[in-house]
């Protein structure tokens, strides 16, 4: 591993955010300057996650001055291509999210609106460091803080419902945290050290028993990858304004949990012990199911939102899918879809978030043709849908590409299986949202009400960047992934 | 609850009365607490102090901490007294 | 067996005396619900303890220690532990009266002495 | 030290201690307290602890019953066990 | 002179035309779909457009040789005829859907790699299912989900095999591909499309609901492209060929048992497309030769026929063989035109399917013989349902009144594939120009002549000696479709119901222990005592009084969670002060 | 004799000469004795600074009282851990001082407010002999300096249930106090000394005796009275609650701390960690009363409606941290333990104060009168929440960098039962803390009951500085803990 090179980069990556949470606290009453604080950071966060692109690129790494913390433990950040990845695709969208956020909360005139903005911030830091964890120690340390800063997002209404269903975000979140702390601990004594290496850093000198056990100790501690059965709280936070779910939600929280796998299966245990010890398998299964029964549940969500909570839980298997391959295609294709999934997903709450603002209906059954009235918003629902589905000329259909390829690798012909029937369950539940939005006929009038332009810029966008990266994947992410799994897997792809 | 009482309050007692067989004799002069330091004491006391009870120097000299102690637990339960009981006045 | 205990704890009487009146305090402090027969039962308690300490000073033939300057064949009694005791003595003095004082506010204040008579204070 | 008659008087300790816990009137179980405290100050005289014995009669069975006599007297004498 | 993929055309205006005003909107369809045709003619042969998608993708977007030039032309001349049926059709939608879908059939003729293969034939089908979708009649949204489902199923295969064909160190190029999973899962994913038998039933259910300008598109390109991909990646497996025979005779059956004009064109697909991939089957190049050419027959066949059914169903408002009778008289052209189709289907002489149908089944039966029997069975059938087509429609019975002639928009294009039908019987050497092994110069053999007509004359002869046998059933004929449609009926009620029911029950349950939990930890010392006394009830209930205690414990679990559980003042602390230190002395002392 | 010379007495003497000070000048004028308490405790604290620097810089200091060297004379012995201990404890004491200030006239009578201040000074003296002694019967003596100012402390309010608790208290910290002479006596009459280092020495032959044994068990119960480990916490709930906020704030801190500290003092520099690990394995029924103690602790909080009887019980259950690490008594965990001494005191410092401040000004006690907190008293409100994930255990915050260790020393001891244990516990932390933060960020609109705006900014900077602190060490652990390994390596290596 080449000597990382020292930048302040990542820190501001991290610090940015977290300043802004400040100033946006300090500047509650203005809200114009309130939501400006959140823009700049969000470019600045952006821009200074982007200067790292090209070294990483290049095949090297980026590293920032650590703080010392317990037993020769320290809190340091670094940053690799699988980091840069997650941080990227975060960041990124979290300027157009910003956008959208602006336009959401003004429509529905939310309250708390400081709060909110503030979190978030800190939200994103975190999503920030936890992508540049250079250690368990230092990635625990986010994971936590994002755990505990999506809370009051995910409350944010103050209704009984939410409450409800905060406590139970908290419940599972933590419960994870407690078995992140674990492995954290266990690793530690098994290895005396915690920094994330490529090729991994634990050993098949441990009992394969300890070692499974941890593997299923670090699995449960990314509940936050939503998988089954530990999934149930990501429908539950889809409680929280749009634009929680939307970034948070779909995006940044749920990919910390899977980033956290890969982290997991790729520099701590390394593919061979994964695979000497059979975890690749259990992995494995436990993404089929999920990507299965994910989809299952989604069909009879009449919620907009919950059915695409649960597209989300189902989608994010994929990406444990692909790790669980072990194979370079696999793995390639499972970090690709960490941003394309992202952006795809992110449209599609949009769009739903700017049907429940402006038309004020979250119930498919409602939305008999609001693709006449909402044109924009549900045309770009349409490309992402199809994206999710796996269909060109959206991007998913690149990283699903991989995926297929990696199943093809790694011999298992069941998952092929699991693949495809999982593609036509994600039409079965997408496509009927389109063909009600589009050729159904509402009762009411056809007058044309888009969302305001706020929240319309940004989802526009956001499915172009779908559309845009199924032409050019290697902007940057194709290359990242590609370099992340050579990394990962040892193997030039 | 009194009954249960009763009956620890004698398993305890049969059972300190069995450990401390360990301990000296009544009386006993060869005890670690006799040839130790305490002979130490009876020894040193009257050069050191110039007072003939050794207690009162002890008391004086060698743990004059302890009733510097002493003093301030009488202070401090004075205040708390004072503290719990009066009402009104200066403190 | 028994006999050799029985005979250990003849030999060791002042101390079998004080694991008694220990005991008494301590089953006072638990059985009476009265405040003020509590902390009775604490002075009892405080009292085996000083004994305990004082007992173990005593020698046989010794005599009390205070220098006798040219009395050689002189044993005296270990002085430490009387010393240590006299600190005991007051700090129990004190205690015995914090804990009367707060008995007396608890009797303005509730109007019994009695612990179980107390409404609404559980731990 | 004659150890018969410390017996004895370990004896009228124990029927003492059981007696200041047992009386129901707080009054006579403050003297029968005070009692039990020069019976031992006596005792530990006679165990060549001459200070502390006189200690414990000026503060033991002194100033502690002056004490319980003065909480006695601003709460009731009367005490159901 | 760079040429551009063909397929760029059609997006194009697919991409602009929905935001032109309609006369601009007609002007560049047709421009579009002309330009599609001369691209498609001027592409140099050899592969051209290559590009890196990403490390592992290399594109190549204009593989062009003699099968795929043909395969394109033939699309895109068909296509443009379709463009102008429908052009007078105000529908944005239509149009853009339209110009996608034959985009997306060129630039899957043309594509020379696995990934822009399995691009384009996505898009297929999601520009098919907006074509089916955007009808007006009843159960359009279903069929057209019903569609969707088998064509993503389809397209997973498909993916999934050219998957394991390049795991298995297989090249991204567009070539034949080996190995057992890989061959299986592609031709599996091909067979959706190619509507292989039990996976046919899309083609039934989906065209005669879509709207009449839609099912003209629909019945050229999905079907078709499924054989041509077949052709270059799987042929040459005799299993194939007997699905192809199967298909022939089962389509054709099930064709004379339709009462929906459109349906009896759809298994009429099933039973061509069967000829097409009994050759592909067979895999020699001359049956290879023969599947193309009858494909590029087919493509106009169809086209023409649809387009008849479609002016019919415009002209009477109806769609099924017993509302309809003697459009001959009210519509002649149409019906002259709809008969050239039919009788080029039937493969009479001097139509482009006798030539291309003899070819195809002369290639089959040198290779497997008694296949040929099956092609045979089917060809006479086609013959039965041509005949039984035209008759009901066109000369039986009366015309109900209304309208005459299809406008010109509709006529034109008809007009001009019966000629093209006409042409490329009379002038076989223009399509066999095109594919390079053109081999086939005695198609007009007197024995195939005579053997085309006896096969034609026999069947008529059936069809009017039985004639009762074949008048409209009034009823729909369940296809295998039934069995899958209530089994994916069920699977869905399965998951919305049970599966969601079970899961729903899993999360009140959990919620329930989360709630019984609070409740016992809100007063936890009471709640350890009377769990621990109910435990030991049956211990209890001996004691003496054991019955009061009893009744005492109950009532503590009736006042539950307001009930006290003891006294937790300085006489229980003192307790257990001295019971810890009891403790303490156990284990020191004793143990 | 300079005055550096003697500063190891110099905490001691500081406040008990100023508590006569502030006595006397709070007979002439009641307002006199705070700034004299205030100096005092800020003298104290920059004393508790300088000799934690002169021992990290010098090593150990044996400090002889009126100068008779050790057995003979009394000892003060100042190692890292101690020193440290002092340097936590004393500073949370200031804080608390400067807090009561608003709170006397309100909770504390004003006319008791001069004892009040002097009480106050009392306790720190008590607490700072206690640390710092060598001499267990003089530990004895402090020991009883201490629990006697926070009896009459806790009793210094307007609320009555404040006696009761006080009362039980006083009985069960007397036993304490009779258990721990009790002890003493035993070691007396085995080894003639009272010296710490002198009696570990001189034990170290006579592990066989069960009259070191008996001493033992008295030592233990009497230190986990004061520790007020479970099930001997009867005595903490009330006290805790009912006390007058800055009260709760010290005896939960200061007290609680110190105790812990004589506790790990006795334990392991007068028996040594050869006796109670290796010669007689007590420290597995030490691991599970604290695990017992971790989860009931938290199990019980959970059924409270009062919040600062909730955090009482998440005390007894935070103690359970410390005496675990004592029962796992490695070196990893005993560094878990002596940080946990640091982080919960500055940890449930933070929470008292700002559940104190809404106390005490008026507001309501039970959890639901929080509700609508955060709009009414942000900072309040937020120095809570920053408390409560240090008791939780949020990384970020002290209390994880304790529980990271404790789980660390469990697992390397091969204990996972107990691991998860500690791991469990902090779930059950998270339920009832969560009660808090949710009713007082998210409720739909503020408790009438609740003071209409943020406290005074004397309540708001201890608060503050107090959850700052909690921030500060959880994210560089590494300044405290360069002081805690040695002291721990040092403890369990053996005497002082």
């Amino acid at each position: 591993m080449e000597a990382a090179a020292l930048s302040l980069a990542p820190a501001a990556a991290v610090g940015i955010p977290l300043a802004a949470s400040i100033l946006i606290l300090a500047s509650g009453r203005y809200p114009n300057i309130r939501e400006s604080w959140t823009l700049i950071a969000a470019v600045a966060t952006f821009l200074s996650v982007l200067s790292l692109a090209p070294q990483v690129l290049a095949g090297g790494q980026v590293g920032g001055p650590g703080i010392p913390f317990v037993g020769g433990l320290s809190l340091a950040l670094r940053v690799d291509a699988a980091g840069l990845i997650f941080a990227l695709t975060s960041s990124g969208l979290w300027i157009l999210n910003s956008i959208y956020s602006i336009g959401y909360m003004r429509t529905l005139q939310e309250h708390d609106q400081t709060r909110f903005y503030c979190c978030f911030a800190v939200s994103i830091a975190s999503v920030m460091g936890l992508a540049f964890s250079a250690n368990i120690i230092t990635m625990f340390l986010w994971y936590e803080i994002l755990t505990v800063f999506t809370y009051p997002l995910v409350v944010h209404e103050g209704t009984p419902a939410a409450m409800r269903a905060g406590r139970k975000y908290i419940a599972y979140l933590l419960v994870s945290g407690v078995f992140f702390l674990f492995a954290a601990v266990t690793t530690y004594w098994l290895t005396g050290t915690l920094d994330f290496t490529p090729g991994g850093i634990l050993s098949a000198d441990a009992p394969p028993l300890l070692l499974s056990a941890l593997f299923v100790a670090y699995l449960i501690a990314f509940a936050k990858a939503a998988w089954m059965p530990l999934h149930s709280w990501l429908p539950s936070a889809m409680v929280a304004p749009t634009p929680v779910s939307a970034l948070l939600h779909a995006v940044a929280v749920v990919k910390a949990g899977v980033f956290g796998m890969v982290r997991t299966v790729g520099y701590v245990y390394g593919i061979d012990l994964t695979r000497a010890l059979g975890m690749n398998l259990l992995l494995a299964a436990v993404a089929a199911a999920t990507i299965i029964l994910g989809s299952i549940f989604a069909l009879r969500q009449d919620s907009l939102k919950k059915r695409l909570a649960y597209s989300t839980v189902s989608q994010l298997s994929y990406i444990l899918l692909g790790l669980s391959l072990l194979s370079p295609a696999g793995i390639e294709g499972a970090l690709m879809h960490i941003p394309f999934h992202a952006v795809m997903k992110i449209t599609l709450f949009f769009c739903a978030g700017a049907v429940i603002s402006t038309a004020g209906k979250e119930y498919i059954s409602q939305m008999r043709g609001i693709g006449r009235t909402m044109p924009v918003t549900m045309a770009m629902f349409g490309i992402a849908a199809v994206g999710i589905c796996g269909l060109p000329p959206v991007c998913g259909l690149v990283s699903k590409w991989f995926l297929l390829i990696g199943t093809a690798e790694a011999g298992l012909p069941l998952l092929t299986a699991v693949m495809i029937a999982s593609a036509v369950l994600n039409a079965a539940y997408f496509f009927p949202i389109i063909h009600t939005a589009f050729f159904e006929r509402s009762a009411a009038d056809d007058a044309v009400r888009e969302a305001p332009l706020a929240m319309l810029i940004p989802l526009v966008l956001t499915a172009a960047a779908s559309v845009l990266f199924f032409f050019v994947p290697d902007l940057p992410f194709g290359r990242l992934a590609a370099l992340a799994a050579a990394e990962i897997t040892g193997v030039r792809y | 609850m009194k009954r249960l009482a009763f009956l620890t309050v004698i398993i305890i007692g049969i059972l300190l009365l069995w450990a401390e067989s360990d301990l000296p004799r009544f009386g006993d002069p060869d005890t670690p607490s006799r040839t130790y330091v305490a002979g130490e004491y009876l020894e040193r006391s009257l050069e050191d102090t110039g007072t003939e009870n050794v207690v009162t120097a002890i008391l004086a000299g060698y743990r004059g901490f302890d009733t510097l102690g002493e003093l301030t637990v009488v202070f401090t339960g004075f205040v708390a007294v004072t503290l719990l009981i009066r009402r009104g006045g200066r403190l | 067996m028994i006999e050799s205990l029985i005979e250990s704890l003849l030999l060791r009487y002042n101390y079998v005396m004080v694991v008694v009146l220990m005991l008494i305090g301590i089953y006072a402090i638990i059985a009476k619900s009265n405040l003020i027969k509590k902390i009775i039962g604490l002075n009892i308690f405080q009292t085996a303890i000083l004994l305990f300490y004082i007992s173990m000073a005593d020698v046989v033939g010794g005599t009390a220690p205070i220098i006798e300057e040219g009395a050689t064949d002189l044993v005296y009694v270990n002085p430490l532990p009387h010393t240590l005791m006299l600190t005991a003595i007051v700090v129990g003095v004190c205690t015995t009266a914090v804990g009367l004082a707060l008995t007396v506010r608890i009797y303005e204040n509730y109007g019994t002495i009695h612990e179980d008579e107390i409404p609404g204070v559980e731990a | 030290m004659i150890w018969e008659l410390n017996y004895a008087m370990f004896v009228f300790l124990i029927i003492l201690a059981i007696a200041a816990i047992t009386a129901r009137d707080l009054i006579v179980a403050v003297v029968i307290l005070a009692g039990y405290s020069l019976i031992m100050a006596v005792i530990w005289v006679e165990m060549n602890a001459v200070d502390v014995g006189f200690t414990e009669a000026a503060v033991g069975a002194g100033i502690t019953t002056v004490l319980f006599i003065a909480a006695v007297s601003r709460t009731t004498r009367r005490s159901k066990d | 002179m760079i040429v551009l993929p063909p397929a760029a055309a059609y997006f194009l205006a697919a991409a602009v035309s929905p935001f032109l005003p309609r006369p601009l909107r007609r002007a560049v369809l047709v421009l579009a779909a002309a330009a599609g045709l001369s691209l498609v003619l001027l592409a140099p042969e050899g592969d051209g457009w290559r590009f890196t998608l990403q490390q592992g993708i290399e594109l190549t977007l204009l593989a062009v040789d003699p099968v795929s030039r043909t395969v394109g032309s033939i699309f895109a001349l068909v296509g443009l005829f379709c463009v102008i049926y429908t052009i007078d059709r105000d529908d944005p939608m239509l149009h853009a859907a339209t110009c996608g879908y034959l985009g997306a059939a060129v630039g899957l003729v043309f594509s020379g790699d696995f990934f822009s293969l399995v691009v384009f034939w996505e898009l297929m089908a999601i520009f098919s299912l907006l074509l089916i979708w955007n009808s007006d009649i009843s159960g359009a949204g279903d069929a057209g989900m019903r569609y969707l489902y088998i064509h993503v199923f389809g397209g997973g295969c498909l993916i999934g095999g050219i998957a394991l064909h390049l795991a298995s160190g297989g090249p991204l190029t567009v070539g034949p591909v080996a190995g057992g999973a890989a061959a299986l899962l592609l031709i599996t994913g091909i067979g959706v499309n190619a509507a292989f038998i039990p996976l046919h039933t899309w083609v039934p259910d989906a065209y005669p609901k879509a709207s009449v300008w839609s099912a003209v598109f629909l019945c050229i390109l999905t079907t078709k492209s499924a054989v041509y991909v077949l052709a270059r990646t799987g042929s040459g497996l005799e299993a194939v060929a007997w699905m192809g025979g199967i298909m022939c005779v089962y389509g054709a059956f099930y064709a004379l048992l339709q009462d929906d004009i459109r349906g009896i064109l759809s298994y009429s697909i099933i039973s061509q497309v069967g000829l097409m991939t009994a050759a592909v089957g067979v895999g020699t190049p001359s049956a290879i030769d023969a599947a193309i050419a009858h494909l590029a027959n087919d493509v106009a066949i169809k086209a023409l026929l649809f387009m008849g059914a479609g002016a019919v169903i415009l002209a009477t408002g109806a769609h099924r063989l017993q509302e309809l009778g003697g459009l001959a008289r009210r519509m002649p052209l149409t019906a002259a035109c709809c008969a050239a189709g039919g009788l080029a289907m039937a493969g009479v002489p001097p139509f482009g399917g006798f030539v291309s149908k003899g070819l195809v089944i002369a290639a089959v039966g040198e290779a497997i013989p008694a296949l040929e029997i099956l092609l045979l069975v089917g060809a006479a059938g086609t013959v039965l349902y041509v005949a039984r087509f035209l008759y009901y429609v066109f000369l039986a019975g009366e015309p109900a009144p209304g309208p005459d002639e299809a406008p010109p928009s509709m006529i034109v294009p008809m007009v001009s594939l019966a000629v093209l039908c006409l042409v490329l019987g009379t002038l076989p050497d223009m399509v066999f120009d095109l594919l390079s092994r053109a081999a086939v110069h005695h198609a007009y053999a007197p024995s195939n002549v005579a053997g085309a007509f006896g096969i034609a004359g026999g069947a008529l002869l059936v069809f009017v000696l039985a004639g009762g046998a074949f008048t409209p059933l009034g009823r729909d004929v369940p296809d295998l479709d039934a069995l899958t449609r209530r089994a994916g009926a069920g699977f869905l009620g399965f998951c919305t119901g049970p599966v969601g029911t079970a899961a729903d029950r899993i999360d009140a349950a959990a919620g329930a222990a989360a709630t019984r939990a609070a409740r016992f930890a809100s007063n936890f010392q009471a709640g350890v005592v009377i769990a621990a006394a109910v435990l030991a009830r049956p211990l209890i209930r001996r004691l003496p009084g054991g019955a009061e205690r009893i009744r005492a414990i109950d009532r503590m679990r009736r006042q539950f969670p307001e009930v006290r559980a003891g006294r937790w003042d300085s006489q229980s602390g003192v307790l257990l002060i001295a019971l810890m230190f009891l403790l303490f002395l156990v284990v020191y002392l004793v143990a | 004799m300079t005055l550096l010379s003697n500063l190891p007495v110099l905490p001691v003497l500081v406040p008990l000469v100023s508590a006569v000070a502030a006595l006397v000048s709070g007979w002439y004028d009641r307002r006199a004795a705070r700034p004299i308490v205030i100096l005092a405790l800020a003298l104290d604290c920059a004393l508790a600074v300088l000799l934690l620097s002169s021992v990290v810089g010098g090593g150990p200091i044996s400090y002889h009282l009126g100068g008779y060297a050790p057995p003979l004379g009394i000892e003060f012995a100042v190692d890292l851990l101690n020193a440290f201990v002092l340097a936590v404890v004393l500073p949370i004491m200031l804080l608390a001082v400067v807090f009561a200030g608003p709170t006397v006239g309100r909770e504390v009578p004003a006319e008791k407010a001069v004892s009040f201040y002097v009480l106050l000074l009392l306790l720190a003296t008590g607490i700072c002999g206690m640390t710092l002694t060598g001499d267990i019967f003089n530990l004895y003596v402090f020991l009883e300096i201490t629990s006697l100012a926070a009896y009459a402390l806790i009793a210094a309010g307007r609320e009555q249930r404040s006696l009761v608790a006080s009362y039980r208290y006083m009985i069960m910290g007397s036993l304490s106090a009779g258990f721990i002479l009790l002890g003493t006596a035993h070691l007396y009459v085995a080894t003639g000394t009272l010296n710490m280092a002198d009696l570990a020495s001189r034990l170290a032959t006579l592990y066989d005796s069960t009259l070191v044994h008996t001493a033992f068990a008295f030592f233990l119960v009497g230190l986990t009275i004061k520790t007020a480990l479970f099930p001997l916490h009867l005595w903490l709930p009330g006290a805790y609650a009912y006390a007058p906020s800055p009260v709760s704030i010290v005896i939960s801190t200061a007290v609680a701390k110190v105790s812990a500290y004589a506790t790990l003092r006795v334990l392991f520099s007068v028996f040594t960690t050869a006796f109670i690990v290796e010669y007689f394995p007590i420290t597995d029924v030490l691991l599970w009363l604290a695990a017992i103690a971790i989860i009931a602790g938290s199990v019980v909080a959970i059924a409270q409606t009062d919040v600062k009887k909730m955090l009482a019980y998440s005390s007894v259950s935070q103690m359970g941290y410390i005496m675990f690490g004592i029962g796992v008594a490695d070196p990893v965990a005993m560094a878990g333990a002596v940080f946990q001494i640091l982080g919960h005191a500055v940890a449930k410092g933070a929470l008292f104060a700002s559940v104190g401040s809404v106390i005490a000004l008026g507001g309501p006690r039970d959890v639901r009168g929080l509700a609508g907190l955060a709009a009414r008293m942000p900072v309040t409100a937020a120095v809570f929440a920053v408390g409560a994930a240090s008791m939780i255990g949020i990384p970020g915050t002290a209390g994880f960098v304790s529980k990271f260790l404790l789980a660390l020393g469990a697992v390397e001891s091969g204990r996972w039962v107990f691991a998860g244990v500690i791991l469990a516990s902090s779930l059950l932390t998270a339920v009832y803390f969560w009660r808090v933060i949710e009713v007082s960020y998210f409720a739909d609109e503020a408790d009438p009951r609740l003071p209409a705006k943020e406290a005074p900014l004397s309540m708001i900077v201890p608060a503050a500085l107090l959850a700052a602190a909690c921030v500060l060490f959880g994210i560089a652990p590494d300044i405290p803990l360069s002081v805690i390994e040695p002291a721990v390596l040092l403890l369990l290596g053996g005497g002082p």
